[in-house]
């Protein structure tokens, strides 16, 4: 038993470092670290300048043309991306999609569409809940009527996180009504830029536009675009799912995070009250304990001795700190955490804002988008579940 | 000991509920916010309910009901989730009651009882956080009265209000001072807060003030105790609403082919949301049945209701969205707004660690509700 | 709306504060006040002086000997007696079986039991549980087999409080196997002093014995110790469970003891650091706000005009709050709860107690015990169903 | 970075735990308890499978390991819930090594290493609490090294054990000194403790002292961090077993026609209870990890992993007993031993909010596994 990492992989952490820092643009790293919003141009300009030094596609093996890092190394450049400021990595094409084509797509599948994911040249959006199938996957209604060599896609797809971006979504779609539910989904691939697609931005209760309603009438898709085949879906879209899993705890961005908690509790004078104090040092307690639970799976990982199988664990507890410390934050300003200007979350505004201290600004809008994080991704009733299930049966 | 309303609290009830239901609905509601979140003219309909006059002494054109009164019509407003700033009616009317020399009192009292004058309190600033005692304003004899300057902040409808309660220095110790936001050397930049409603930032420079009272402290911490009797009211009703739009979506939406009332893991945390619920009702009793007690005794009783309550709406606003999943973080859907509102609550007149604090400091061997 | 008390009420209070400070021995309210062990005659003795009050019975009407209180003059009654510190009226005589007897009970039995409740000669116990049959307590399996005038019952109990000192016991009894579980159930008195009764206690995880099986083996009980019909127990059971629930909230006594616990803070000098102190105020406001749920139970019951269906809430929290001021009561001792001294929990002891401070002997103890409040009289799960029930349908 | 266990290691880990299984069943420690919660014979045992030689360095008869194997075991130890203080052991191993002078090592540490001698840290006092700055106990230079006068209470196995590590005051610092249980002026008088283990109060009347070392605060903080990190690892032990015990109840155990494990709020609590292993299990490893770094980063360790396995002990024993209904609160069953040895273990060496206050004053402008 060791904790530190050897030293190839903390020489691998400083080129990670290093170069991060040289191309990592300063007016994205100073939003990300301000929680100011985002523009798509911010997200994808970064997406492309990973994409031409070929880390975008940072989780992938060396024949689809990723780096091959060990699972230690991806840990290691996601902690320095976080740490840094870079903003998240839109996981729809690169750390979703892409997995799924790369094992059940074929050849020219794997030609057409990974290249444009590893750029960061093509935003994919995922088609995988509607309004009646949330937690419940398997109940997916869209339906697609092969037709000749095209299917026919009529449905609507919601909670589509950035779908207003766009350029592809992958989708769950029902081909079949016979057997069990789960027997009769196929996965199937969609230009959004096809007649009949229609994108509705949801707002949410921050007053962003984060997701969407994608409805489909009459849409034509080519059955070329049909991965793998046709009524096993739900296979593809398991393998998906725990892929998405992937750095589920977030516990690089929490750190974060935490320093900038820090950082609003000295400026709002409540660091020296041991009554607020308390409070950041129990989730400090709760950042390092993820950590070390996060190490614990990729040393295992690492190895292949041991298997951790506690995903749901990850997912929970990093959701529920996610949400903790925005909480605080929030609470931290208190008061000042109240007024909501929209443009004060944009970054350059030159107004005045109340108090004085306009880094206040998002404070209250990050708490209340943070609730979506218990609740997406599986929900952490669903988590619950899973893990009662491996210690149950 | 009886917690049974009268039958004119059961009309006045019935009488609010009604205008919320019919007069406040949720599309209005979304218009004031999206227009700047405080209306005149349902500050108005506040006013021809009686409202505004509720607690105003009869001699004075109100109707001199007292704190059980206010709770009721509080309950019914939260539950409409009403952006017009009632409570501060109630502050100035008990403050002014209380403090004001006669002929500020004549003034003012009959055109607060009648919402043709809103007067609201300004007694944020930036240092103080929710220390009543910090106070950087300061008060000058003038001319006529007193000079004024101050930059107070998260004023309630502050740029809206005819006339602000405003702390300020005098002689070494916190005053209370009235200003009429038309006086010169008073402007104020207005701006929606997180649950909709409106605040500003006001400035006072040398503004022309009338003294309420040299012991503004005491006169403080009533006006921010019977805002927190009014806010804790108004948080049950939004609770309770809460909880039943939770059950109905539960009863409704369907997972794996049955309601997702049928989850027992759910159905539990339901039932720890009425516990929440109920808890706070109580101590928003509590705190309206004390807010004539001595001021001691006062001061305890609200910094323990404002305990349990900043509890029961963390807990009742988050679980709410989280059992409705992904709609109930739309703005879209009603209940997103319900839980703000939950959220900017606990931060009103002191946070729940800030009221803990109190609590911890006024701890006496013996404690209970008749101690 | 008012929160005083009336005249009449107080003048109540008065009265029965000045008998209590009367009439309970010095010695007994001394081992309430420190959580010092009882004994079979502090408890009975205690009863026997209330009963020849007529104070006992407090809750029964005048028709059967009772004084005939309301429900908020029987609140005052309890809580003067737990502030002055006398013991817990033991409930399976005066509270659970009688008003069983009254409602169901024919007037022989109601002359034949009645009294020896009301004076606290006869001690009864609970037939309720057993092995298999807790929060389900329409599974129970003891029979009892119709013989000419008798029953003959065979079976088992178990988590018989205090069973040891009993004399006579209420049980449930399956008297037929057809139809639902509920329908076979009956309702029969049995003298333990009978032959082929067998009482053994459990020690419990504090050391003491303060619950027990009871075993019978072919146990003859005159048809007449049938209260009410044969196989109509479930629903006298009920009326029953309806009554146990009578100060279930049990707050007057947590007032009492949250003194207790301030006492303790200050001996262990943990009063004046904030970081526990809070943990107090969080217990006080706790113990404020479940009184105050009290009062409005008492108010609707009192004026009739509301019916607050609450008693499950009040189960829940009032449980929490024990054993939340007794968990805090041990960590102000904290190492000098540690000692596990059985004879220093006795009254008059006169050994050196680790740290000089004998009244840290019971807190672990009494924190072990306390753990038992969220599990008995329908445990916390199944009362958190009730609630949800009535909530959501 | 590499959680892996060595061959050794799991060698280790068997061993200890098949005497566990076999050598010391529930019904031998129960007679244990029943005869006062020490066992010299079991001590020894512990020797024999070279536990007590553990971390002795080889030039000692020691076997020179480190924290991880000091884990390894403690783990398989909590798993029995096995009375005797082997982690004091470690304790005096690590502050005689790093403190004490070469001929006080050279008598102690082979026989420390052999089971012969038992030497447990003597060190609370009824004023102090958790706080380690605190000490009445004082010392003064005697004829032949030094004489001490202090009372300690809840020495663990104070009456069996052949010596004490005991910090006095010396020239206005703490000072800490060896002192034999034979030696004049010293007695101790044993007792149970909650947990079936056996401590004392030890009275010291001008007892001969010896000298470990005069930066005593220093080497009482080792030994308490060392005791940290060695309760940490028998926590998860315990709380491993603890959740084996319940998840085998809930799978047997029916109420309502159906096992209690197909209840879905019973089912999240089990979740929770994982999570809480988990969390416990990850900074029980931190804390090995640490205890070999510098002193200040090395205390801040302790404390972060000493508040994450309070809370773990406090939620899994308590939800272990909830989970097991009335069977749960008896004698006879062995999870309510758990339960108490959970209990026990939280005030030991600190109880979470001791370590919060801890982790609280020590924060900084960043904080994770390495930093």
């Amino acid at each position: 038993m060791d904790l530190a990492f050897t030293p190839e992989e903390q020489s691998f952490r400083e080129e990670v470092r290093t170069w991060v820092q040289a191309n990592l643009p300063k007016d994205i790293a100073h939003k990300v670290h301000h929680a100011l919003r985002l523009t798509r141009s911010d997200m994808q300009g970064w997406a492309k300048i990973l994409g031409k030094k070929g880390w975008l596609a940072f989780g992938w093996p060396k024949e689809f043309g990723g780096p091959g890092w060990t699972a230690v190394q991806k840990h290691l450049f996601e902690e320095e991306c976080a740490l840094a400021g870079a903003p998240r990595i839109v996981p729809f094409g690169p750390v979703m999609v892409a997995p799924v084509i790369m094992a059940f797509g074929n050849a020219e599948q794997q030609k057409r569409f990974l290249p444009g994911i590893a750029s960061g040249e093509v935003w994919w959006s995922q088609g995988y809940s509607e309004p009646g199938s949330g937690s419940d996957l398997a109940s997916v209604k869209t339906r697609a009527e092969r037709v000749g060599n095209k299917y026919i896609v009529n449905g609507q797809k919601t909670w589509t996180t950035l779908g207003q971006y766009g350029d592809w979504m992958f989708n769950l779609v029902r081909t079949s009504t016979e057997g069990k539910p789960q027997t009769g989904i196929s996965f199937l691939l969609l230009d959004m830029k096809s007649p009949g697609v229609t994108v509705r931005p949801i707002k949410l209760l921050d007053g962003e536009c984060e997701v969407n309603e994608v409805f489909f009438d009459n849409v034509e898709v080519p059955a070329e675009n049909l991965v793998g085949e046709e009524n096993k879906g739900w296979t593809y879209a398991k393998h998906l799912l725990s892929h998405e899993r992937t750095n589920i705890a977030d516990v690089n961005r929490s750190k974060r995070e935490l320093e900038r908690l820090k950082r609003i509790a000295k400026r709002e004078g409540v660091w020296d009250e041991q009554r607020f104090r308390d409070q950041i040092a129990l989730l400090e307690v709760d950042i390092v304990a993820l950590e070390m639970l996060v190490l614990r799976v990729l040393s295992a990982e690492k190895s292949g001795k041991n298997s951790l199988d506690i995903a749901g664990l990850l997912k929970i507890k990093g959701s529920e700190i996610q949400q903790r410390y925005s909480e605080l934050m929030m609470l931290a300003a208190g008061p000042f955490a109240l007024p909501f200007i929209e443009e004060a979350m944009q970054a350059g505004w030159q107004g005045d804002f109340p108090g004085g201290e306009v880094a206040n600004a998002p404070l209250a809008s990050t708490y209340f988008n943070l609730r979506k994080t218990t609740i997406y991704g599986g929900s952490n009733e669903v988590q619950r579940n899973i893990v009662a299930q491996t210690v149950l049966g | 000991m009886d917690f049974d309303f009268s039958d004119d609290q059961q009309s006045l009830r019935d009488a609010v509920r009604r205008w919320v239901d019919k007069g406040y609905t949720f599309e209005r509601r979304r218009g004031i916010v999206a227009a700047g979140g405080f209306d005149r003219a349902a500050y108005g309909e506040l006013a021809e309910l009686g409202l505004t006059a509720l607690t105003v002494p009869e001699a004075h054109d109100g109707l001199g009901q007292g704190a059980i009164d206010v709770m009721v019509a509080m309950e019914e407003l939260g539950r409409g989730m009403v952006l017009e700033p009632l409570a501060h009616a109630f502050i100035a009317s008990s403050v002014l009651t209380q403090y004001a020399p006669a002929e500020l009192q004549a003034a003012w009292l009959p055109r607060i009882a009648s919402g043709e004058a809103l007067v609201v309190l300004a007694q944020q600033e930036r240092k103080a956080r929710y220390a009543l005692q910090k106070c950087d304003a300061k008060a000058a004899p003038a001319q006529s009265g007193y000079a004024l300057e101050a930059t107070k902040s998260i004023v309630p409808a502050g740029d809206q209000a005819d006339a602000y309660l405003v702390p300020a220095q005098l002689d070494g110790q916190i005053a209370l001072f009235l200003v009429e936001r038309s006086a010169s050397g008073v402007s104020a930049q207005g701006y929606v807060t997180q649950d909709g409603s409106r605040a500003a930032e006001v400035q006072f420079a040398s503004a022309p003030a009338t003294l309420i009272t040299q012991d503004g402290l005491t006169a403080l911490e009533l006006a921010v105790d019977t805002g927190i009797a009014a806010l804790c009211a108004e948080a049950v009703g939004v609770m309770d609403k809460a909880v039943a739009l939770t059950v109905d979506y539960m009863n409704q939406r369907k997972q794996f082919g049955v309601t997702i009332a049928s989850f027992q893991a759910l159905r539990h945390r339901v039932a720890d949301m009425k516990m929440q619920l109920e808890l706070a009702r109580s101590m928003s009793y509590y705190a309206s049945l004390k807010l004539t007690a001595p001021a001691g005794e006062r001061r305890t009783a609200m910094a323990r209701a404002k305990v349990q309550l900043g509890q029961s709406m963390r807990y009742v606003g988050q679980q709410m969205v989280q059992l409705h999943g992904g709609i109930g973080v739309t703005d879209e859907y009603i209940g997103s707004h319900y839980f703000k509102k939950l959220t900017q609550m606990e931060m009103t007149f002191g946070d729940t660690l800030h009221h803990l604090g109190e609590v911890s400091n006024r701890m006496q061997d013996t404690a209970g509700v008749f101690a």
